[in-house]
């Protein structure tokens, strides 16, 4: 029985919000869209906090049962800390995001309505709503509609430039990510047929480990991971994201692909049973793991900055998949650990690779190319976007002070309690061919300017912007423990 | 009186942020040399401060100051003041330099007084990591070369660190990360072995022992004078405090003492040998360091062989009056090469009163601090070697006295500023007299320092130094970093390598692939899940 | 008079039926684009109006029964159309 | 073995139909039907589901009709996107598939981008 | 009860059969027909089911509007065989695709078959549910107040998806009406059509939609229809579609979710919260969004059939340029 907690309508609040602003902006067009957009973005973080706020002061999930009609015949939206952890994260970088693009995507007063512009400003309230839908959505078939939210999204921006060789690898993307969908759909069939009910919450802990059950479990983990791009699914990821302009690789790589992780995490530690969890873990953890070494080697060898940030993110998704084994694991402790370290990865990834994006666009538009050989002099044009990009690749690092140091802390901490201590290799091996790229851009960009090398300079706020993002992902790391309790509300 | 050690690491930091504000920037700029005053006077006051514990957010974060770490912390003191005073005169005042100084200053006071795994830690890759910007402060290809080498070879140690805290956290009992609680179960923990091998790898790469050595000698000349002189002297000392509050003698697994004097010893001989072959002041000097410091990995590893409790008191004896010696010489090449051929006169004598000090003639400092480290290296055939490296030690640096002159009588004649001579005098004779005055501390045999195996090396060392003139020219030189063109031969496997992931990951790419990877992944997930 | 409905609306339906059957044996057979049209229109539209007819009397009132004409109307027109635009495609093929 | 249950078998066979259409072909319009195959297997299945819960004098649940509703008309939007993504290609590359572009020279340049 | 199997496994055969020759088709004309077909077949299946709200969808939506819309994408697609033959999978990926979807078929319908007996139903609480809110159609009830939040994601996906394809537009034809430029016609059969279909067409979707609430219909058929006829005289030339930067046209396909949102929202106020409905107005409420919805859905499925401009129209056309 879910009841309507105190401040559970901030949740109907945190999606209809952004959702209205979207369709006002809609209506409205040019210039009126751009100021819907920020105004929203601004109260949509408020109210995130807000929820972040209330999560952490009752030590309880929030619940709204929409309605009143109650699961399983209605539904609810439901935050628990780990929803609350990634509603904050998307609405700061959604914000920063959309300061960062008043740059790009102004609309002058008096100026015509221009179609990047108006597609812009109008997909970043509709990304918001997809993602409250998808953190706070507590039934598997709303969070299917979610998904599908967060797939056109991500493409609609991703196409923002309009460029042709942008054309295929979105159309590769959007099939993909329809494909997987719709495996995500048939599980969730599947699971109606069983249990004769969608919610999370009414399916934790009654499901069995018997072949429907299964079946819809391997079907839905597949259509997600295939949307989270876990190796050997990755093959859209690196050109759609590297293709599409700056502002929106920062909410496809930092923001999109965590939509489905939450997804993924409410399928396999509220709905599918323990043994089935214990079996299947390993072998995500065995992708995710693949995917933390080839990725990062593959991404050494890109000559070209945003290739490199979107093959590091193939590597960074994969230590996501580590804490999978780990929660199974017997160890109460560790397993509280795993889980706070894996969703702080997702938090501090989503931060450091926003600003590591934003970060390669302006020096793309400042140099004029992104080639890592030619880098040189971009530290003394904007030494403020260069040290962004380096703390952001210092958290994925997982060096301290940043948030990404204590996300593998937590997860080296959990691998090696739990006696699963192949694991902390891989973290320890992912660590050091991180460092090599990020080495290589940093080295390169600190390196004194090629003859000839004309560098524009980039808008300050711009900077500003990517720098905010980096901080924030460090200070995450800063941030006391206490506070990091906020993700154990309501763990599994 | 506790609260006192916050300010060791937290002023320079206060400085370095006060630089944020235009008007406030002059200001710091002229009392850069302050910044280290806290330091110092908390160092004088060992004995009377008690250590501190701040409780935040569940962590528990702690100061100490104990024997060796005060000793480190005020020769660093001193150190960092001279340099400010001497980087004023010598670079004028710039903002960005004064920001790195501040800030690696900050990291490399706060490491010899951190207690817990979480402040030694940060302290410690403040300290490295800032000193990247010293590196590149000139601004040339060379130094952003060296910087990007420093840089690479930084994060692989923090790195190293980071997964033997780690493991240290791990295996400690309970929650606590403070250092004398995660240290001692070291010995019969499990994975003890990795835990000291990461340790040694982190702190080794920080002190230069070889292999790890080949940034050393390429960083420090690259670095303005009194730049080159703090990380040659104070930041390599991060690792021997490393060294020392980690691998204790009762701490250490079984076999780590003797590989530790192995590396020592054969690392003494090798900055002997790659620095004999240098030409550059500033790179025989740094070779020198790379010397030093591998006499004492061997003096904390025979410590640990023999089981020394003092052994780290020791080795912390001799890295001050290393810190200070290396510091005046440092600071020296940048007098001579102001001065011209007047620096015959004024620079010489001083030059080679450290330089043999350093090999250990008495009464100079550097007598004494050899004379400290008996204890570890007097006996049988550690003493041979020992004897050895001392003589190693005369040679080189006689080699440096002569390359220093060689370069100052190329360099245009001039005066040198009292700005460039006080601190470099003030630091010189410190090196002379300061390990007199710490005697009592430290209990050294003064006795031992005029017996003939001590003196007998620097004798030899001296009267070879004469034919090595002639021969010195006729070596060819060593590329700064020996070794690294090794590493260099190493890419074309790694290339091959490199390659090879790329193509494995090409095979994913195609559409079919893809979607077969889809289908088999359901498959495979549902037999992993059905067990 | 009950059975007599029930056998004209069976004899209607299932000769329907047979026009269905015959339309898509020669959409499958015939040679050509024009001659498939052919066939498929004119058998489904007498097809349909058929089965319209034959269910007519089952029909529970004059609305059902208007609707069931109305069907047969909408179809009629759109067969018609659909048939006239790819006769004209196949024409502008063939010149 | 009943009605429902054949047509349960259907909607697998469906579903494996869709699988190996978007897997196997290679034009791009061919994968949207085949995608559109395999959206409808899996509607049948709830189908399948929503009849197999009828009760109540309902001749199937609502609910998983409901669902079905609400999927359709999300398949038609997304391959309607899909269906433009591809005319967008086609008309500015000539291209057909989503085959990779051969390796040189054809990585985005990022340069003129905002 | 044999009669009734017979014909069960006759349409299931009848489906794989045509979805199989879809696939197989040799040219994708032939390909959209069998598909086409299959849909068909699969509304029949529907009203097999029991789920008569379902078939007329299945047929609306995913075999009509879906056809439709393939179809005239494959008219404007040309040539290619070379790139088409390279990027065909070998013969071994072919048969190791076949033997994976398979296998996946043979898992999934071993789940199928492993169901529980009885199943369970919501189809009780569905009927209660549906009672208090004066529809007499349970599946619409469901839509509409159990299951609403789906029915108003959904419907925001459909503005998603218009935006989206919008989007793709070349810059400089921003501005333009939906669709490529169709010829005038004057006379012929499409003309005709054009002419005669809309007044009835128009009136079976209202109606369809209207009738929602207590029978099978209702916003998503009804709005295919009318998105049909709006379209019809587009493509026949007889009328222009409005520019996309004109605010009736965002109006009409924002006002379903706009009006849903608001009227969920007004339940904060006068019910017990979001998506609740007074007990003593909850028909008309409904009644309210589902005509707001249906003309959102015709709207939408239009512009989305017509897809991106491809034209841009004369400035003082725009303004006059409404239906």
């Amino acid at each position: 029985m879910t009841a309507t907690t105190p401040g559970g309508w901030l949740l109907v609040l945190a999606l209809t919000l952004p959702a209205g602003a979207m369709l006002l902006g809609f209506v409205a067009g040019g210039r009126h869209a751009q100021r819907i957009a920020l105004g929203a973005l601004a109260i949509w973080l408020a109210i995130a906090l807000a929820v972040a706020l209330q999560v952490q002061a009752s030590g309880a999930p929030l619940a709204y049962v929409i309605g009143g009609w109650q699961p399983p015949l209605g539904m609810a939206l439901r935050a628990d800390g780990l929803a609350a952890a990634m509603l904050l994260t998307g609405a700061v970088v959604l914000l920063a995001v959309a300061l960062f693009g008043q740059g790009a995507y102004d609309t002058p007063r008096g100026a015509a309505e221009t179609r990047a512009a108006y597609a812009f400003w109008c997909f970043l309230p509709a990304l918001a709503a997809a993602l409250a839908a998808a953190f706070l959505g507590g039934d598997l078939f709303n969070l299917f509609v979610a998904l599908e939210m967060l797939t056109f999204t991500a493409l609609a921006l991703a196409c923002l430039d309009g460029k042709p060789s942008q054309f295929k690898s979105e159309l590769r993307y959007l099939l993909f990510a329809l494909i997987g969908s719709v495996l995500y759909l048939l599980g969730a069939g599947l699971l109606y047929g069983a249990y004769g009910t969608l919610d999370i919450a009414l399916l934790a802990g009654r499901t069995r480990a018997d072949a429907p059950t299964m079946v819809a479990g391997a079907l839905m983990t597949a259509g997600l991971i295939a949307k989270m791009a876990l190796f050997p699914l990755h093959f859209w990821l690196p050109p759609a994201h590297a293709g599409a302009p700056a502002a929106a690789s920062a909410l496809l790589s930092g923001l999109v692909v965590k939509g489905a992780f939450v997804l993924l995490l409410r399928l396999w530690f509220w709905v599918l049973p323990a043994p089935v969890v214990l079996g299947g873990g390993t072998v995500l953890a065995a992708l995710g793991a693949t995917a933390i070494v080839i990725g990062s080697v593959v991404a050494l060898r890109q000559e070209r900055l945003k290739l490199l940030v979107a093959y590091s993110t193939v590597a960074q998704m994969g230590y996501l998949f580590l804490m999978f084994p780990l929660l199974a694991a017997a160890d109460a402790d560790a397993a509280s650990r795993a889980w706070l370290g894996g969703v702080l990865q997702a938090v501090s990834h989503a931060l450091a690779k926003s600003a590591m994006f934003l970060a390669a666009g302006l020096i793309a538009v400042s140099l004029g190319h992104d080639r890592v050989t030619s880098l040189g002099g971009a530290a003394r044009v904007m030494p403020i976007t260069v040290i962004a990009f380096a703390l952001g690749g210092l958290s994925l690092m997982g060096l301290p002070p940043s948030g990404g140091f204590t996300a593998k802390w937590l997860l080296l901490r959990a691998s090696v309690e739990t006696g699963q201590w192949w694991w902390s290799l891989v973290i320890l091996t992912g660590g050091l061919l991180t460092g090599g790229y990020v080495y290589r851009i940093v080295a390169a960009a600190l390196a004194p300017p090629a003859p000839g090398c004309v560098a524009r300079a980039v808008p300050r706020p711009q900077e500003l912007c990517v720098l905010a993002l980096a901080v924030a992902s460090m200070l995450l790391g800063v941030l006391p423990l206490y506070a990091l309790g906020l993700v154990r509300v309501g763990a599994p | 009186m506790s609260l006192l050690l916050p300010l060791v690491p937290l002023v320079p930091l206060a400085m370095c942020l006060a630089l944020a504000w235009p008007g406030a920037r002059a200001r710091v700029g002229g009392v850069l040399w302050a910044a280290p005053v806290p330091a110092l006077l908390v160092a004088l006051l060992v004995g009377q401060v008690p250590p501190l514990v701040a409780e935040a957010g569940g962590l528990r974060l702690t100061l100490l100051l104990d024997l060796p770490g005060a000793l480190l912390l005020g020769g660093a003191a001193v150190l960092w003041g001279a340099a400010g005073l001497y980087a004023r005169a010598y670079l004028g005042h710039q903002p960005r330099f004064a920001a790195w100084w501040l800030l690696t200053q900050s990291g490399s006071l706060g490491v010899f007084i951190a207690g817990d795994l979480g402040s030694f830690y940060l302290a410690f890759a403040v300290a490295s990591l800032a000193g990247f910007g010293l590196v590149v402060q000139d601004g040339t290809v060379a130094a952003f070369r060296a910087g990007a080498l420093y840089l690479l070879l930084a994060v692989l140690g923090e790195i190293a660190l980071l997964f033997a805290f780690a493991l240290l956290a791990v295996g400690a009992l309970g929650d606590s990360i403070a250092i004398a609680d995660v240290v001692p179960p070291l010995a019969t923990s499990p994975g003890g072995h990795v835990t000291a091998l990461l340790l040694v790898l982190g702190f080794g790469l920080k002190m230069g022992l070889v292999p790890l050595h080949v940034w050393l000698p390429v960083a420090h000349p690259a670095a303005p004078m009194p730049a080159s002189a703090v990380l040659s002297g104070a930041i390599v000392k991060a690792g021997v405090i490393g060294l020392v509050r980690f691998l204790p003698e009762e701490g250490a697994p079984a076999g780590w003492g003797s590989a530790l004097a192995v590396f020592g010893f054969l690392t003494a001989y090798w900055g002997v040998v790659a620095g004999l072959a240098q030409r550059n002041p500033k790179t025989v000097l740094a070779y020198s360091t790379v010397s030093q410091m591998g006499v004492i990995g061997a003096v904390i590893g025979m410590g640990i062989v023999l089981d020394i409790g003092a052994s780290g008191l020791h080795a912390a004896f001799y890295a001050l009056h290393h810190m200070l010696a290396k510091g005046a010489l440092f600071l020296g090449v940048g007098v001579a090469l102001a001065t011209g051929r007047g620096a015959r006169r004024w620079v010489l004598p001083l030059a080679l009163l450290l330089a043999l000090g350093f090999g250990g003639l008495p009464p100079t400092g550097g007598a004494l601090a050899k004379a400290a480290v008996k204890d570890e290296l007097g006996a049988d055939l550690v003493a041979l070697c020992a004897a050895l490296s001392a003589f190693g030690s005369t040679l080189l640096m006689l080699h440096f006295v002569r390359r220093m002159m060689d370069a100052a009588a190329e360099a245009p004649d001039g005066r040198a500023t009292p700005g460039l001579l006080g601190p470099w005098l003030g630091l010189g004779v410190a090196a002379l007299v300061v390990p007199w005055l710490l005697l009592p501390w430290v209990g050294a045999d003064v006795g031992k320092m005029w017996s003939l195996e001590a003196v007998a090396p620097v004798l030899l060392g001296a009267a070879l130094a004469w034919p090595w003139r002639r021969w010195a020219d006729r070596v060819p030189e060593l590329p700064e970093g020996d070794v690294l063109v090794l590493a260099r031969r190493g890419a074309a496997p790694r290339e091959a390598l490199g390659r090879a992931v790329l193509r494995f990951e090409t095979m994913f790419r195609p559409w079919p692939a893809a979607g077969l990877s889809l289908l088999a992944v359901v498959l495979g997930l549902l037999a992993a899940m059905a067990g | 008079m009950s059975v007599v409905i029930g056998i004209f609306s069976a004899v209607c339906v299932l000769a329907g039926a047979f026009f269905f059957l015959a339309g898509t044996v020669g959409l499958i057979r015939f040679p050509d684009t024009l001659s498939r049209v052919h066939a498929l229109t004119k058998a489904d539209n007498l097809g349909l109006g058929l089965i319209v007819l034959g269910l007519l009397p089952l029909a529970s009132g004059a609305g059902v029964a208007l609707k069931l004409v109305l069907i047969w109307a909408l179809v009629l027109v759109g067969g018609a159309t659909a048939a006239q635009l790819i006769g004209a495609a196949a024409a502008k093929d063939e010149r | 073995m009943s009605g429902t249950d054949i047509l349960a078998l259907a909607a697998c066979g469906l579903v494996a139909i869709g699988l190996y259409g978007v897997v196997a072909q290679a034009e791009v319009l061919r994968k949207i039907i085949a995608f559109n195959l395999l959206g409808a297997g899996v509607f049948l299945l709830f189908g399948v589901v929503a009849r197999r819960g009828a009760a109540a004098g309902l001749a199937a649940d609502p609910v998983p009709q409901a669902m079905v509703i609400t999927g359709l008309v999300v398949a038609f939007a997304a391959t309607a996107l899909a269906l433009v993504l591809t005319l967008r290609l086609h008309q500015i590359t000539g291209a057909a598939t989503v085959a990779e572009d051969p390796p040189s020279g054809a990585a985005p340049d990022p340069a003129s981008e905002p | 009860m044999t009669a009734g199997l017979l014909f069960d496994l006759m349409m299931a055969l009848a489906v794989l059969g045509t979805a199989a020759w879809t696939l197989a088709a040799r040219t994708q004309f032939a390909a959209v027909i069998g598909f086409v077909a299959t849909g068909l077949l699969l509304s029949l299946v529907w009203v097999r089911l029991g789920a008569v709200d379902v078939a007329l969808t299945e047929a609306a939506i995913g075999a009509g509007a879906t056809g439709v819309i393939i179809l005239y994408v494959v008219a404007r697609l040309r040539g290619g065989t070379a790139e088409i033959s390279a990027a065909t999978p070998s013969r071994a990926q072919r048969a190791l695709a076949a033997l994976l979807a398979v296998a996946v078929g043979g898992v999934l319908a071993l789940a199928v078959l492993n169901l529980p007996d009885p199943a369970p139903s919501l189809a009780e609480a569905a009927l209660a549910g549906s009672a208090p809110l004066g529809l007499g159609n349970p599946v619409s009830a469901v839509l509409m107040a159990h299951r609403g939040l789906d029915t108003l994601l959904e419907s925001v996906v459909l503005v998603f998806a218009v935006l989206a394809v919008w989007s793709m537009a070349a810059d400089h034809r921003w501005g333009g009406a939906p669709g490529p430029v169709f010829r005038r016609e004057e006379s012929g059969p499409l003309s005709l059509l054009a002419r005669v279909l809309p007044p009835v067409g128009i009136v079976v979707g209202i109606y369809i939609a209207w009738v929602g609430a207590d029978a099978p219909g209702g916003k998503f058929q009804g709005g295919t229809i009318l998105a049909a006829m709006w379209i019809l005289p587009w493509i026949a030339g007889l009328a222009r579609p409005p520019s996309i930067t004109d605010w009736r046209l965002r109006l009409m396909i924002a006002a379903g979710p706009l009006t849903f949102l608001c009227v969920g929202l007004a339940g904060f106020a006068v019910a017990d919260g979001f998506l609740s409905y007074p007990p003593s107005f909850a028909k008309p409420l409904i009644l309210l969004i589902e005509a707001a919805m249906t003309l959102s859905v015709a709207a939408a499925l239009a512009c989305l059939i017509a897809g991106p401009p491809e034209r841009r129209l004369p400035p003082e056309s725009m303004a006059a340029d409404r239906r």
